[in-house]
């Protein structure tokens, strides 16, 4: 057994005729981003969704730190350590952004059947949401109900309330998607930080971001993976240029 | 929202909570202005509705579960304290086993657990389905009980059971109107005090969490299912504890309890007062009783002008009746500073 | 045999039946996402508008245009006046409003007719039953409505998903700015179609005054049970809606027909009997809810 | 001070015409006095229940407490009844029911100050239970909704029919019957007796004739099932059946000559039910004891209002120990009016001042 | 065509855009360029009427239009690819396409279902499939082919290529350049500065909802440092 703390092993999903995930092995090890990268419609969400148990694979396994996960559901699989943050926003939009942050420590805290306790006299849960906001875009915005956030401060929450959860592992979904020139950079630097300590599987359609962050690199076409190495080696991959990558000059 | 607003707000609130304790200990004094002995028993209703109606709200407002089927829970409610009058006169044991009881003290406590135990049949099967689906499941449950009362020949069919005797409680004389009404009271305020304790709790954050959006909260790793069905038990149990009221009350317990209408009307309570907020269960039940007995009284076509009040409020007002208050109060305080 | 027959029919006929109530539902709330508890009352408004012009005019013909148009008229109405209004609120503001609305049309019906059920007849012609096959009656009024039935299941089907129409109403539903920024006017639009389903209603209401009693809540009366078609059906979807008339329709027939029958030969009869009628009776409800707790979405989910 | 009748009735709904009948009977045994009753001024407050115990026990409330209210009447169901009626009664008040009245509180459950002026529930179909076993039938199907009103009528039917009985049981809600057509044609019984009240009614009479019944397969009726509203709106589908009554239009006495006189004449061509009827009873019977006693005078009230000294319009009335009716029962048979829309025409007496089974439980 | 001066709007009681003024010729392709939240949605839904304008002025080839609404707007020849995509979830691929599609201006080279799937052969492939199942990149495409479907005179685009792989990106700008080349004026939000400096005719900058730059490209080279503070280099 590898010491990955994620492993895929020949996993497949079918959506009526189509195979959107065919036959996928990979592994995320400690230490390391590992990027996704491959068309639209490739099946990089399909692979993320049934990686956090969203979707149910219709082969293959999938472990999480050495534990079979691939029959459990999401709830038991984020106890486990999976992080994981969506493509398309998926917040509680009446609550505040501290407040969206909050319930993500207060899931990792424990004690939520407690009907006896007074939530804002858990003092550690509202400590800790403040903490992570410190230092960030958001720090202004901390009592603005998600509703009433841009876009792309919709985006920087995502991450934010991945983070609170304090995952084992993080799968990112396009955490660039949304974000201004000037936040994909800083989200960049902020995520190379993150990175530090926590392992991730990232997708991610700007290069620049990919480039910058990733140790290692898949690349997902048609559900299945053409080609893994490191930067450079995809970035010279013909294949790979020809499939996805275009004219780069398009690029900046 | 500033520091000091918020403070002005809760001060607000604490003010507001100490009037209406006032006002409600002091009702059967007053029931000379506010229209005779019928108005003790019309605020009676009103404390048993607004159990129920919270109780709904707790699911429907902070849980996002439309639940079409809590006649169901109310009704059981009732017919507990029903059928263990009706063993206890009989002296004869409740399938066989059960005696019967007329205190107050054990048959409010059994209508509790029961119908907490049907809620937990009814929540675990319906809440595999979501949305319109699950109004209709929990229609479709609660429609099943109804007619199995209703042809429960042995405790009067659709006719219900009469319940010669209000329960005994503490030995104090329950046939006396004030008596019954500072016991509904009592538990009215403590219902109210648990309400909040459960709704300001880290599992009443969770389940405001569930409505909003459940597969963020799965990701977060709560199992919606999980918290869900705990929720609505606890509001099953809620409802349970308005029909045995409410059975104590009307010396009465029959199927018109658990009849859809009923799930309907006290949903309407909800509505009116303000989804999803702490005190519009209350205003909403006042409202509607009082609306339907007022104008009753007035004309034979009250329903016509019940429909017309009720439309009114919807598109008149975002939030229902609570709101309307709510921006009636800050109007007020803005007024002033 | 032939008894297990004509109860097949007659459980086809009752589906097609259901499905004809369920109709002008399946478009408002199926479709365009309202919570309408006054169909029942769109049927009643129907049914008493046509019985009054097939007894002023002697002929119940005449009766279905008014039906019709009255329907529509009313339908165009609520919605121009109170549902419009509610379609960016909360879904329970639309059970509140239309639930007043119920109320209001059941006192303007006290108010404007009274209190007692009217009278309508079976056409000339369709009122004597005929022989299907030998030894089993029809009443051929009943063949009447399950041809309307397939014709209003084949004429929605087509408006819902053949023509741009269908296509707006539903992307509506889910996103009604957008539709409004793409340059479609989607208040003309939803007027229509709301006008459209209380006319199926109302047109629902007419057929059914022959066989059964025109009278003040009569759409209460039916109003659950056309919920449960659309939501077993699966929201939104007219074949579904069609198909969950009539498994529906037939299932209830054949348990109330051979239920207690069936279970006399495994147990005793008055256990037999009572366990039986209290299955049966419980019918629909009983139905509904094994069909979503194996499929939790109902028979056809939207767009499948 | 005029004294105050208090009247809890259903006005709206699809049973809104019975409670209409009740106020509207009520009325008309006013007016027979010009507004008085027994020669004492009464007013008479009328409030709608909308069929929901609750909400009849609110309205008893305010009339017994508040409104200092001792004479109430009106209510149509039997579940409103159980709600409202024990209170009232508690209270020292009297309820004299001018139409429900659920063996509950005919039995053990019999109060005082509780009188029935209608019959007790069972009776209504017990007399046709009788009236078919005259008939000479042996064999019948019994249809009813699965609920308790249903099973009391096939139980009432089965207690005096004494032949076989093929049960079935239909749905509260139902509004399609074909299914149980065919059971009955293929039971092929000699006699059909079902009982649904309301708008149900209506629809499985049509659904008889339009399945080709009518006329094949004799059906008798209890009372609620063929009340002069109903057979208005049944149409030709209702000629031929049998039914039985306790009192129809045509009856031969004084009474009720004057009684259904002064309904058309207040009332022109609106159908007349029995509902009014006991109803007018129940004002006729007020009448009576008010001319004795005064309400405020409990025990003597109750004393005048046991003697049922008053000219019944069914003729031959009394009370029974339980304070419930003993009448006489007639069959009646339906047949096409001088317009062509169906009436009722009284035949034979069936059963001769009957009472009810529960009479004998009751302990006063 | 398009004319916005000192527009403000709000959402509720919290106002977004304070002075928002830009300016857009027959045939331009203008951008609006910002951080994230500071307003440039915003000002695109107020332009096709989605939020009412507080304040200020928006016409639309000389028309007032503040106060129109949505579709009233939409048919002068507005065309929105949305923030966040928006397809309809509930209809496929191809009725997305075709529910409103019209070439209300009469065009001569309309957009046409086969031209739009030339564009995005993805999209024909999937052209059975409910939108709400597709990938996040082809509900983009979808939306961008839905927009091109109502032939509008004037085209916007908030964030379009979110989400789209790079290929498809690059397909993007060509058609754009394309529809350039053709007359077709452009309102373009996206994040990939360096395209826009290649094919935008002139820029807008906000912050914080108030117009605070304007110009060509050159001015954008030559103003770096101030275009960096506000939208990052
Ligand atoms: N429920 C479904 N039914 C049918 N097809 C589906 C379903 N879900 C996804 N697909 C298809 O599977 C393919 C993979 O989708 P997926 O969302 O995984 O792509 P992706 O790699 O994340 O693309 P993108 O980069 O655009 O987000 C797509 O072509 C999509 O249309
Ligand atoms: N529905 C809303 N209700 C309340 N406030 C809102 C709403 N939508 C946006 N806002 C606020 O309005 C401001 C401007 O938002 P807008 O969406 O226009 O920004 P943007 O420039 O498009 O940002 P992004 O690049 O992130 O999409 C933000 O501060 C945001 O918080
Ligand atoms: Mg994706
Ligand atoms: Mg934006």
């Amino acid at each position: 057994m590898s010491n990955a703390i994620l492993e895929v092993k020949g996993l497949v999903k079918r959506f009526g005729g189509l195979t959107a995930t065919d036959s996928v092995t990979l592994d995320v090890r400690p230490g390391e981003v590992h990027a996704l990268i491959g068309p639209n419609g490739a099946g990089k969400s399909t692979l993320i969704n049934q990686l956090c148990g969203e979707l149910a694979p219709d082969e293959g396994q999938v472990f999480l730190a050495g534990t079979e996960v691939t029959a459990m559901d999401v709830p038991a699989r984020v106890a486990l350590g999976l992080g994981r943050t969506f493509q398309i926003t998926n917040l509680l939009n009446d609550m505040t952004v501290r407040e969206n942050i909050a319930m993500a420590v207060q899931a990792r805290a424990g004690h939520n059947f407690r009907i006896w306790d007074v939530v804002r006299r858990r003092r550690k849960l509202w400590s800790e949401a403040e903490a992570l906001l410190d230092g960030t875009p958001l720090e202004h915005r901390a009592h603005v109900p998600v509703a009433g956030l841009s876009h792309g401060e919709k985006k920087q929450l995502e991450l934010l309330v991945a983070l609170a959860r304090k995952p084992q592992i993080l799968l990112l979904d396009e955490p660039m998607a949304g974000l201004g020139h000037a936040e994909s950079q800083e989200m960049v630097i902020r995520l190379r930080d993150v990175a530090q300590t926590m392992p991730m599987l990232l997708v991610e359609h700007d290069m620049e971001a990919v480039f910058a962050l990733a140790t290692r690199i898949s690349v997902l076409v048609y559900g299945r993976i053409i080609a893994t190495g490191t930067v450079d080696e995809i970035r010279t991959n013909a294949e790979v240029r020809e499939a996805y990558l275009g004219a780069e000059d398009e690029l900046c | 929202m500033s520091t000091q607003s918020q403070e002005m707000k809760s001060l607000g609130v604490k003010i507001a909570v100490a009037l209406a304790a006032a006002v409600l200990l002091a009702v059967p004094f007053l029931t000379d202005f506010i229209g005779g002995n019928s108005a003790l028993s019309l605020i009676t209703r009103i404390l048993i509705y607004s159990i129920a109606a919270a109780s709904l709200n707790f699911v429907l407002g902070y849980g996002g579960m439309v639940s079409l089927g809590h006649a169901a829970f109310f009704g059981i409610g009732g017919y507990v304290v029903g059928l263990m009058f009706v063993h206890y006169t009989d002296e004869t044991p409740l399938l066989g086993f059960i005696p019967g009881s007329n205190q107050l003290m054990v048959t409010i406590p059994a209508a509790i657990l029961v119908s907490g135990l049907l809620a937990f049949i009814i929540g675990a099967l319906s809440l595999r389905t979501g949305g319109v689906q699950f109004i209709m499941i929990t229609l479709a449950f609660a429609q099943m009980i109804f007619f199995f009362f209703v042809s429960l020949k042995a405790y009067g069919g659709e006719d219900g059971i009469i319940i010669r005797r209000t329960n005994e409680f503490l030995g104090l004389n329950m046939r006396d109107r004030m008596t019954l009404y500072y016991v509904v009271l009592g538990f009215w305020v403590l219902f109210m005090l648990a309400l909040w304790r459960v709704i300001h709790s880290s599992f009443g954050t969770v389940l405001r969490g569930m409505r909003q959006n459940e597969r963020r909260m799965a990701a977060l790793g709560f199992a919606p299912y999980r918290y869900k069905l705990y929720a609505f038990v606890l509001s099953g149990m809620g409802c349970g504890l308005a029909g045995a009221l409410m059975a104590n009350f009307l010396r009465f317990a029959s199927p018109d309890m658990l009849h859809w209408t009923k799930s309907a009307a006290v949903m309407t309570m909800v509505i009116l007062g303000g989804v999803g907020s702490f005190f519009g269960p209350l205003l909403g039940t006042a409202a509607y009783l009082v609306l339907e007995t007022e104008l009753a009284a007035l004309t034979e076509y009250w329903q016509f002008w019940l429909g017309l009040i009720l439309m009114a409020v919807v598109l008149g007002t975002k939030g229902g009746l609570n709101a309307l208050v709510a921006r009636g109060v800050a109007l007020i305080f803005r007024g002033r500073t | 045999m032939i008894l297990i027959l004509e109860q097949l029919l007659n459980g086809l006929q009752y589906g097609v039946m259901l499905f004809l109530m369920a109709a002008g539902l399946t478009l408002i709330f199926g479709i365009m996402g309202v919570i309408n508890l006054a169909h029942g009352s769109l049927f009643m408004v129907g049914a008493y508008a046509g019985t009054m012009a097939a007894a002023a005019t002697g002929s119940f013909w005449l009766g279905i245009p008014v039906a019709l148009v009255t329907a529509a008229v009313v339908g165009f109405a609520i919605e121009a006046l109170v549902i419009r209004r509610l379609y960016a609120r909360d879904h329970l503001d639309q059970v509140l409003a239309t639930f007043a609305l119920i109320l209001l049309f059941n006192q303007a019906i006290t108010w404007g007719i009274g209190r007692q059920p009217v009278f309508i007849a079976i056409p000339e012609g369709l009122a004597a039953p005929v022989e299907l096959l030998p030894g089993l009656f029809y009443p051929p009024y009943r063949l009447v409505i399950i041809a309307a039935g397939l014709l209003v299941a084949f004429g929605l089907y087509l408006l819902i998903n053949r023509t741009r129409i269908g296509m707006l109403v539903r992307a509506g539903a889910t996103n009604r700015d957008m539709v409004r920024a793409l340059g479609v006017d989607i208040r003309l639009l939803y007027t229509i179609v709301f006008g459209l389903g209380a006319l199926l209603a109302g047109f629902a209401g007419y057929m059914a005054g022959p066989i059964s009693a025109v009278q003040v809540g009569m759409g209460e009366q039916i109003l659950l049970a056309t919920f449960v078609v659309v939501v077993v059906g699966g929201v939104g979807s007219i074949k579904g809606a069609f198909v969950a008339g009539i498994v529906l329709g037939v299932i209830d027939t054949m348990l109330r027909a051979f239920l207690p029958g069936i279970l006399r030969s495994v147990m005793p009869a008055s256990e037999a009997d009572a366990l039986g009628i209290g299955i049966a009776s419980m019918g629909i409800y009983l139905l509904m809810a094994l069909v979503l707790l194996v499929r939790p979405k109902g028979l056809f989910a939207a767009g499948g | 001070d005029p004294v105050k009748i208090g009247m809890i009735t259903t006005l709206s709904g699809p049973a809104g015409y019975i409670g209409e009948q009740i106020r509207d009977g009520f009325q008309l045994a006013m007016d027979r006095e010009g507004g008085k009753l027994g020669g004492k001024e009464v007013e008479l407050i009328v409030e709608d229940d909308a069929l929901n115990p609750g909400n009849g026990r609110q309205i008893a409330e305010k009339f017994v407490n508040d409104m200092d209210i001792k004479l109430l009447t009106g209510i149509v169901f039997s579940n409103v009844a159980g709600a409202v009626v024990p209170d009232v009664v508690d209270n020292g008040a009297f309820y004299l029911s001018p139409n429900a009245a659920p063996s509950g509180l005919a039995g053990k459950g019999c109060n005082e100050n509780y009188f029935t002026i209608a019959w007790q529930n069972d009776s209504l179909h017990e007399a046709t239970g009788a009236a078919a076993k005259a008939l000479g039938y042996k064999k019948a199907v019994a249809l009813a909704p699965n609920y308790q009103a249903g099973k009391d009528a096939i139980a009432g039917f089965k207690r005096m029919f004494g032949g076989e009985v093929e049960e079935i049981f239909t749905q509260l809600d139902q509004t399609d019957f074909a299914s149980e057509m065919a059971r009955i044609r293929a039971a092929n019984p000699e006699v059909v007796f079902q009982f649904h009240p309301g708008g149900i009614g209506i629809a499985f009479l049509k659904q008889y004739q339009q399945a080709g019944l009518l006329g094949a397969i004799p059906m008798v009726l209890s009372e609620p099932s063929i009340d002069g509203v109903i057979l208005n709106a049944v149409g030709d589908a209702a000629i031929g059946l049998t039914g039985t009554s306790h009192w129809g239009a045509d009856f031969d006495n004084e009474a009720s000559k004057e009684f259904v006189a002064a309904w058309t004449g207040k009332f022109g061509d609106r159908p007349l039910t029995y509902y009014a009827q006991q109803s007018y009873d129940t004002g006729l019977l007020i009448a009576s004891a008010l001319a004795k006693a005064d309400v405020e005078d409990a025990d003597a009230f109750r004393e005048a209002l046991r003697a049922a000294d008053f000219a019944s319009t069914r003729g031959n009335f009394a009370f029974g120990p339980n304070q419930h009716p003993v009448q006489d029962w007639y069959m009646v048979e339906v047949t096409a009016g001088p317009d062509g829309k169906p009436v009722t025409v009284t035949k034979d007496k069936i059963i001769e001042s009957y009472g009810d089974i529960y009479a004998a439980e009751c302990k006063m | 065509m398009l004319n916005v001066s000192g527009l403000s709007a709000a959402y509720g009681a919290s106002q977004v855009l304070f002075d928002v003024s830009l300016d857009i010729r027959e045939g331009e392709v203008v951008t609006l360029l910002g951080r994230n939240g500071m307003g440039k949605t915003t000002t695109v839904r107020s332009i096709m009427g989605l939020v009412a304008p507080k304040g200020g002025g928006v016409q639309f080839e000389g028309q007032p239009v503040a106060g129109l609404s949505p579709e009233r707007i939409a048919r002068m020849g507005a065309g929105l690819v949305p923030e966040g995509r928006q397809v309809f979830a509930t209809l496929t691929v191809r009725e997305n396409l075709v529910a409103t599609a019209s070439n209300r201006l009469k065009r001569n080279d309309p957009w046409t279902l086969q031209k739009v799937y030339d564009l995005f052969p993805r999209l024909g492939e999937r052209a059975g499939q409910m939108a709400g199942t597709l990938s996040g990149g082809e509900q983009q495409m979808l939306a961008v082919g839905r927009a091109l479907m109502t032939n509008p005179r004037l085209l916007i685009l908030d964030e379009a290529t979110e989400g789209l792989a790079p290929v498809i990106r690059t397909e993007i700008w060509h058609v754009i350049e394309r529809l350039k080349a053709q007359g077709q004026s452009i309102l373009l939000i996206d994040k990939n500065l360096g395209v826009l400096k290649r094919l935008a005719d002139r820029h807008y900058i906000i912050e914080k909802g108030r117009t605070v730059w304007s110009g060509t490209g050159a001015d954008l080279e030559r103003d770096a440092a101030t275009v960096q503070g506000y939208v990052g280099l």
